[in-house]
C-alpha cells in the first residue's frame, strides 16, 4: 500500500530550522521522499553592494556574510587584497589573524554545539554552550569592540595591537573552556540517547563526498582527511603543530566527533600563537582607505572555516571599487544540493539534527 | 616559502598537449589560469575531472565585462591530490547570454548555475531547474548585471526615511539637536575633517 | 434528601487546589530547570501569568466544531480523572467519587483527554497538529501496555480494583505496594516518564521537528484551556501514583511532598536526556517497561 | 461591591499585569540580529527571568521580533506571520536596518523602514543590539504595555488600507488570504 503524502513546509517560521530559509519536503508517513531547499529570504545583494563601495568599504559587508563566524569573510578579502596588490603583512600581525580565526571556530564550535543538543532535545547543552561561548565574545569585544561583527582582519594587517594584557586572559579563557570540555562529554557526546538518535543518520557516501563538493568537518566525518590549513597553508599555519582529526562514518555522530576533537586542537593552536607570537607592527602602512587603487588581477583564495572552506573569487579592474567579489560559502553546496539528497529517506524527527550538522547557514548561500 | 612546482608544471603540460588553443598562465604555486574557447569549456572540464584528478568544483563564478560586451564564466577546479586550483575562464557574448550546462560532471552546479540564470540572465540549456532561486518576483533586468543601477531601484521601489540624504556626520546632528558638545578629541575624525 | 456538604466542598475545591498545585509544580519545575542550567529562570507563579494572558487573548480562529471542543474535552478528562482519585486518605472531604471498580475506570478516563485532543488537533488541518497526534497516539500504545501490566498485578496481587481498598491496604510504610511489588512500580514509574512527556519521551511537542505539534493552530483561550487542564491532570497522576504506590496521604503535607518526589523523577530524566525518535520510544516501552510489567505478574502469580 | 467601570479596570490591571509577564515571542529570526537572541535567551542573560519564552508557532505568540534588515520575500511571510498571531500582538524592530536601512540603504532587495509595512512599538538600534540592548527594549515594551500604549494590532486594523497599499508596492505577486481579525 502506498501511504498518502503530505506537503510539509519545513520553515522559513520553524524553531528547528537553522536561520531564515525554507525546505519543503514531501511527506510519507514520517519518511521524506522529497526535498526541495528555497533560500532568498536572507539576500542583501552583497556582491551588488560591494560594487558600490570602496575596497575598506567592503570590509564590514563581508563579516555579515556569515553571522555566527565572521573572522573568515574578513581574512579572505584582506589576503585577497594583499594577493593581488603583493602587500606584506607583518608577522605579528599573522599571528594575531590566526588567533582571532582560532577563536571564531571555537565559537562557531559553541554554538554548533548548543544547536545540535537543541534539536535534538537537550535543552541543557544549548544553555551552557551559548553561556560559555559568551566568553570568547568577550575576548572579541575587548579586542575589536564589537561581538558579533569585528571588521577587524583588514588589508595589512589587523586594525588594533592586542590591549595589555590579552594573551593571558585569553589562555585564562582557555583553561576554563578545556575544563568545560568533559561536563558536555558527559552531558552530550557520552549520552546514550544522543548517540542512539545520531548514529547512522544523514550520512555521506564517502566515495562520492569529494566529487559532492563537500568539505570541512562534513568531509572529515567521512574519514578523508583535508584540511584548507593543511593542503594550502596560509598566515602561519605552517608553523604551528596541530592534527586534523578525522571519523568514520559519515553521519552525524560522525561529524560532532570531529567537530568535537577540533575543539581541543583549537585551544592547542591558540596556546601555540600566543607563545610564538613575536613583536613588532601590527600592520603596514596602508593608503588613504578612501583613496586606494587596487592595481588589476584577479584570485581565488580560501580560508577553513568552522563549516569548511571558505573562498572568495576576487577580480580589480583597477579602480577605486571591485569589479566582482563572489563568495563560496561551504553552506552553499551543504544546504542545497548535498541537503536534497540526503534528506531522501530519512525520518522528519531527524532534518533539523542533519541540517544542524552539515551547518547549513542561508546567508552565505544567498548572502 | 619556496615549494617545487613539479605538479603544477606537469599539470600545464598535460593540458597543453591535450587542448592546443588553451592560454595556460601560472599564476602563483596551486593556481593556474586556464583560458579556453568556449566551446572547449565542456570538454576540459571533463577531462579535468576525469583524467587529471580535479574532483572538487570549489566555485563557479560570473564576470560582467560590460565594456567589452561580454560575460565572462569561471570555474574553479581543485584537485585534492595535486592541491592545486585550476581557474579555467571562457568568454561568452553578453547579447546571446546562454551556455551549456555541467550539471552531469558536479551535481552541485546546478545550484550554481541557478544562482548565475538569476543574478546575471545566462541560460544554461540543459539545466531544467533554472528557476526561482533567491529572488522572488523579479521583473527588472537581472540584478547582477554592471547595468542594473541599485541605488535607483531603491530610490525608486523604497520608502526612504528622511535624514541620510547626505553624508551628515552623527555628532553634529547631535550636537544640533540635544545641544551636547562634540569633545575635541573626536572633532580631528570628523567625516568633514578627513576630506 | 440530605445533602452531604464535605463532598460538594470537596467537588468544588478539587479542581482549584488541583490547578494550583499542579501550576506551582509547573513553575517550579521552570525555575530548577534554569538552575541547574546555570540560570535564575522566571518566577514560581510564571506559569499563572502565562495563563492569564493565554486566557486574555482573542482567538478569532474558526477551524471547526471539533477544534473548539478538543481543549474542552481535555479539561472534562483531567477533572473527571481527578474526581476518582481520592486526594486525601479517608477524609470525608476530598474521597470524591472513589467506587469501587474506580482503577479500571481510572484506565479508561485518562486516555478520554488525549483523544480530545487528538479530534481536536486533527481538525485544525495544520500538517504538524496531525503528525504530532499520530506520534502522540503510537507513544500512547507505547507506554500503556506497561501501565496496564502494572496495575493489573496489582490487582490480581491485592484482589481489588479500588483504589480505596489499595489505600487501606497500605497502613505502613513498610507495607506501600512500592515495597510490596516493586516490579510494578518500575513498570509503572517507566511507564509514567512516557505520561508526562518530559523528555525523552517529549515527541509529540517535539519543537524543532513539528513545532510543537497539537497544539500548534491553538493560542488564546485555547491554549489556556490546554494547560489549566494539563496542570490539572499532571497533579491527578501524581495523586494516582501516590495513592497506589506510596500509600497515600493523610494530609496536604505528605500529599505536596510525596507528589513532589515523584514528580522531580521525569523533571530530572527529561533534563539531561535529548528526545527520542518516536519509533524508539516506542520500542523503550515494549522492552523493560514491559519486562518489568511481566515480571510482575509472574511474581503475583506464582 | 465595584461598579461596572472600577471592576472593568481592575480586569485591565490584571490583563495587563500578566500580558506584561508573559511576552512569548515567536521563533522566526528573520535577519542576521537572530544570531544575538540565543545568547539573550540563554543562560546568560536570562530572558526568561522576565517571562520572555519563545514559541514555536505564531498562533500561540504575542511578540514578533523583526531581527534586522527584511529582503522583499521574507517581508511577505513576516505580514503573514504577524496577521496569524492573536491579539494582543506587538511588533519589535531590532536592529539599525529596520528603522532607516542600516548599511543596506542601497540595496535592491531589503526594505528600509519597517513601520511603513508593519505598527511597530518598539525600535532597538544598533548593528547588532548587545543582548542587554534586547533586554531593554523588551522592559520599555512592558512599560508601553502596563501603560496601555501598545496598540500596534489596534494601528493596524485602522490604517490596514495604508500598510496594504505599501506591502502591495513591495510585493508584487500579491497573493495572501484576507486579514479578518
Amino acid at each position: 500500500m502506498r501511504e498518502k503524502e503530505t506537503t510539509l513546509y519545513f520553515g522559513p517560521q520553524h524553531p528547528g530550522i537553522t536561520g531564515n530559509m525554507m525546505v519543503k519536503l514531501k511527506v510519507a508517513g514520517d519518511t521524506i521522499v522529497k526535498a526541495e531547499t528555497h533560500v532568498g529570504y536572507l539576500h542583501r545583494a552583497f556582491e551588488k553592494l560591494m560594487e558600490q563601495r570602496t575596497w575598506m568599504q567592503s570590509f564590514p559587508i563581508v563579516c555579515r556574510i556569515c553571522v555566527p563566524e565572521p573572522d573568515p569573510n574578513e581574512e579572505n578579502l584582506a589576503r585577497a587584497v594583499e594577493e593581488i596588490e603583493g602587500r606584506e603583512v607583518p608577522e605579528r600581525a599573522k599571528y594575531i589573524r590566526v588567533m582571532v580565526l582560532e577563536l571564531s571556530r571555537l565559537a562557531a564550535y559553541f554554538l554548533w554545539m548548543g544547536g545540535q543538543a537543541g534539536t535534538a532535545g537537550l535543552y541543557t547543552v544549548p544553555q551552557w554552550s551559548v553561556g560559555d561561548r559568551d566568553y570568547i565574545l568577550d575576548l572579541f569585544e575587548e579586542l575589536t569592540g564589537g561581538r558579533i561583527y569585528h571588521m577587524y582582519i583588514w588589508a595589512g594587517g589587523v586594525r588594533r595591537d592586542l590591549p595589555g594584557g590579552f594573551p593571558d586572559k585569553v589562555l585564562r579563557t582557555m583553561d576554563y573552556i578545556e575544563s568545560r570540555l568533559p561536563e558536555y562529554d558527559k552531558l552530550m557526546f557520552e549520552n546514550a540517547i544522543f548517540q542512539k538518535r545520531a548514529k547512522g543518520i544523514g550520512v555521506i557516501d564517502k566515495d562520492k563526498a569529494m566529487e559532492w563538493g563537500v568539505v570541512g568537518p562534513p568531509l572529515r566525518g567521512c574519514g578523508i582527511q583535508h584540511d584548507v590549513r593543511k593542503d594550502e597553508p596560509y598566515e602561519v599555519y605552517d608553523k604551528l603543530d596541530f592534527v586534523v582529526p578525522t571519523y568514520e562514518g559519515g553521519d552525524i555522530w560522525a561529524r560532532a566527533m570531529v567537530r568535537r576533537k577540533e575543539m581541543e586542537q583549537s585551544i592547542s593552536i591558540i596556546r601555540q600563537v600566543i607563545e610564538k607570537m613575536p613583536g613588532g607592527e601590527y600592520y603596514n602602512k596602508v593608503p588613504n582607505p578612501l583613496n586606494w587603487y587596487v592595481p588589476p588581477g584577479e584570485t581565488y583564495v580560501k580560508t577553513e572555516s568552522a563549516r569548511g572552506e571558505f573562498g572568495y573569487y576576487v577580480v580589480s579592474d583597477g579602480s577605486l571599487k571591485p569589479r566582482r567579489i563572489h563568495v563560496r560559502g561551504p553552506a552553499y553546496v551543504h544546504g542545497v544540493s548535498l541537503l536534497e539528497n540526503i534528506l531522501v529517506g530519512a525520518n522528519i524527527s531527524d532534518v533539523a539534527m542533519i541540517m544542524n550538522s552539515l551547518g547549513v547557514c542561508p546567508p552565505e548561500i544567498e548572502r | 616559502m619556496n615549494k617545487n612546482l613539479y605538479n603544477e608544471n606537469q599539470t600545464i603540460e598535460e593540458i597543453k598537449n591535450t587542448f592546443h588553443t588553451a592560454e595556460i598562465k601560472l599564476q602563483r604555486e596551486s593556481r593556474i589560469i586556464v583560458k579556453l574557447r568556449s566551446d572547449l569549456i565542456p570538454p576540459f572540464l571533463s577531462y579535468a575531472k576525469n583524467y587529471l584528478a580535479f574532483n572538487h568544483l570549489a566555485h563557479f563564478s560570473c564576470v560582467d565585462w560590460i565594456e567589452d560586451n561580454e560575460f565572462e564564466l569561471v570555474y574553479l577546479l581543485y584537485s585534492y591530490e595535486k592541491n592545486i586550483v585550476v581557474i579555467a575562464k571562457t568568454r561568452i557574448s553578453r547579447d546571446k547570454a546562454e551556455f551549456v550546462t555541467i550539471k552531469h560532471l558536479w551535481r552541485q552546479a546546478e545550484t550554481y548555475e541557478r544562482e548565475i540564470h538569476e543574478m546575471f540572465g545566462i541560460n544554461f540549456t540543459g539545466n531544467d531547474r533554472l528557476n526561482e532561486f533567491i529572488l522572488e518576483d523579479w521583473d527588472d533586468i537581472p540584478p547582477m548585471r554592471r547595468d542594473f543601477n541599485t541605488i535607483q531601484f531603491a530610490k525608486d521601489n523604497f520608502y526612504t526615511r528622511p535624514g541620510r540624504e547626505d553624508a551628515q556626520d552623527v555628532r553634529e546632528t547631535i550636537t544640533k539637536k540635544s545641544g551636547e558638545k562634540i569633545p575635541d578629541f573626536a572633532k580631528e575624525f570628523s567625516v568633514r575633517n578627513l576630506k | 434528601m440530605e445533602i452531604n456538604w464535605s463532598a460538594v466542598l470537596g467537588i468544588v475545591f478539587t479542581p482549584v487546589i488541583a490547578f494550583l498545585v499542579g501550576v506551582t509544580y509547573g513553575g517550579l519545575t521552570r525555575r530548577i530547570t534554569a538552575r541547574i542550567q546555570n540560570r535564575f529562570g522566571p518566577p514560581f507563579y510564571q506559569n499563572i501569568l502565562d495563563i492569564i494572558k493565554l486566557y486574555s487573548k482573542e482567538s478569532n480562529i474558526n477551524h471547526g466544531v471539533m477544534q473548539h471542543l478538543g481543549p474542552v474535552f481535555a479539561i472534562t478528562a483531567s477533572v473527571t480523572t481527578l474526581f476518582f482519585i481520592p486526594v486525601i486518605k479517608d477524609s470525608p472531604v476530598f474521597t470524591n467519587f472513589s467506587f469501587n471498580g474506580d482503577l479500571i475506570f481510572l484506565l479508561y478516563i485518562m486516555v478520554f483527554g488525549s483523544l480530545g485532543m487528538a479530534l481536536g488537533a486533527g481538525q485544525t488541518g495544520n500538517p504538524n497538529s496531525a503528525i504530532g497526534v499520530s506520534r502522540g497516539l503510537s507513544q500512547l500504545v507505547g507506554y500503556e501496555v506497561p501501565f496496564v501490566m502494572a496495575l493489573v498485578a496489582i490487582m490480581v496481587q491485592f484482589q481489588t480494583t479500588s483504589l480505596n481498598d489499595l489505600l487501606a491496604v497500605q497502613d505502613h510504610f513498610t507495607k506501600w505496594i512500592i515495597f510490596q511489588s516493586p516490579f510494578a512500580f518500575l513498570a509503572a514509574i517507566l511507564a509514567f516518564l512516557g505520561m508526562m512527556g518530559y523528555a525523552p519521551f517529549d515527541v509529540v511537542i517535539a519543537p524543532a521537528e513539528i513545532a510543537s505539534g497539537p497544539p500548534s493552530e491553538f493560542g488564546g483561550k485555547y491554549l489556556g484551556l490546554m494547560l489549566t487542564s494539563r496542570s490539572i491532570f499532571t497533579f491527578a497522576k501524581l495523586v494516582l501514583f501516590t495513592d497506589i504506590f506510596l500509600g497515600g496521604a493523610h494530609d496536604f503535607i505528605t500529599l505536596i511532598i510525596k507528589t513532589f518526589i515523584l514528580y522531580m523523577i521525569p523533571v530530572l530524566t527529561g533534563i539531561v536526556f535529548p528526545r527520542f525518535r518516536t519509533e524508539q520510544s516506542i520500542r523503550f516501552f515494549w522492552s523493560w517497561p514491559l519486562f518489568f510489567g511481566i515480571l510482575a505478574i509472574l511474581v503475583v502469580v506464582f | 461591591m465595584f461598579n461596572d467601570k472600577e471592576a472593568s479596570k481592575i480586569v485591565d490591571i490584571i490583563k495587563n499585569f500578566a500580558r506584561k509577564h508573559s511576552l512569548w515571542v515567536v521563533a522566526y529570526g528573520t535577519g542576521c540580529g537572530a544570531i544575538e537572541l540565543p545568547p539573550t535567551m540563554t543562560s546568560r542573560y536570562d530572558a526568561e527571568r522576565f517571562g520572555i519564552r519563545g514559541s514555536a508557532t505564531p498562533r500561540q505568540a504575542d511578540v514578533l521580533l523583526i531581527t534586522g534588515y527584511l529582503s522583499v520575500k521574507t517581508l511577505k511571510r513576516v505580514i503573514r506571520t504577524y496577521e496569524q498571531m492573536q491579539e494582543p500582538k506587538y511588533v519589535i524592530g531590532f536592529g539599525s536596518c529596520t528603522i532607516n536601512g542600516g548599511m543596506y540603504w542601497d540595496s535592491y532587495n531589503t526594505i528600509k523602514a519597517l513601520d511603513r509595512y508593519l505598527p511597530v512599538d518598539v525600535y532597538i538600534n544598533g548593528c547588532m543590539p548587545r543582548p542587554e540592548a534586547v533586554i531593554s527594549g523588551f522592559i520599555k515594551l512592558q512599560q508601553l504595555i502596563s501603560e496601555g500604549k501598545a496598540d500596534g494590532a489596534k494601528r493596524y486594523r485602522e490604517n490596514l488600507e495604508w500598510y496594504r497599499e505599501n506591502q502591495r508596492k513591495v510585493i508584487k505577486n500579491w497573493r495572501m488570504p484576507e486579514y479578518n481579525w
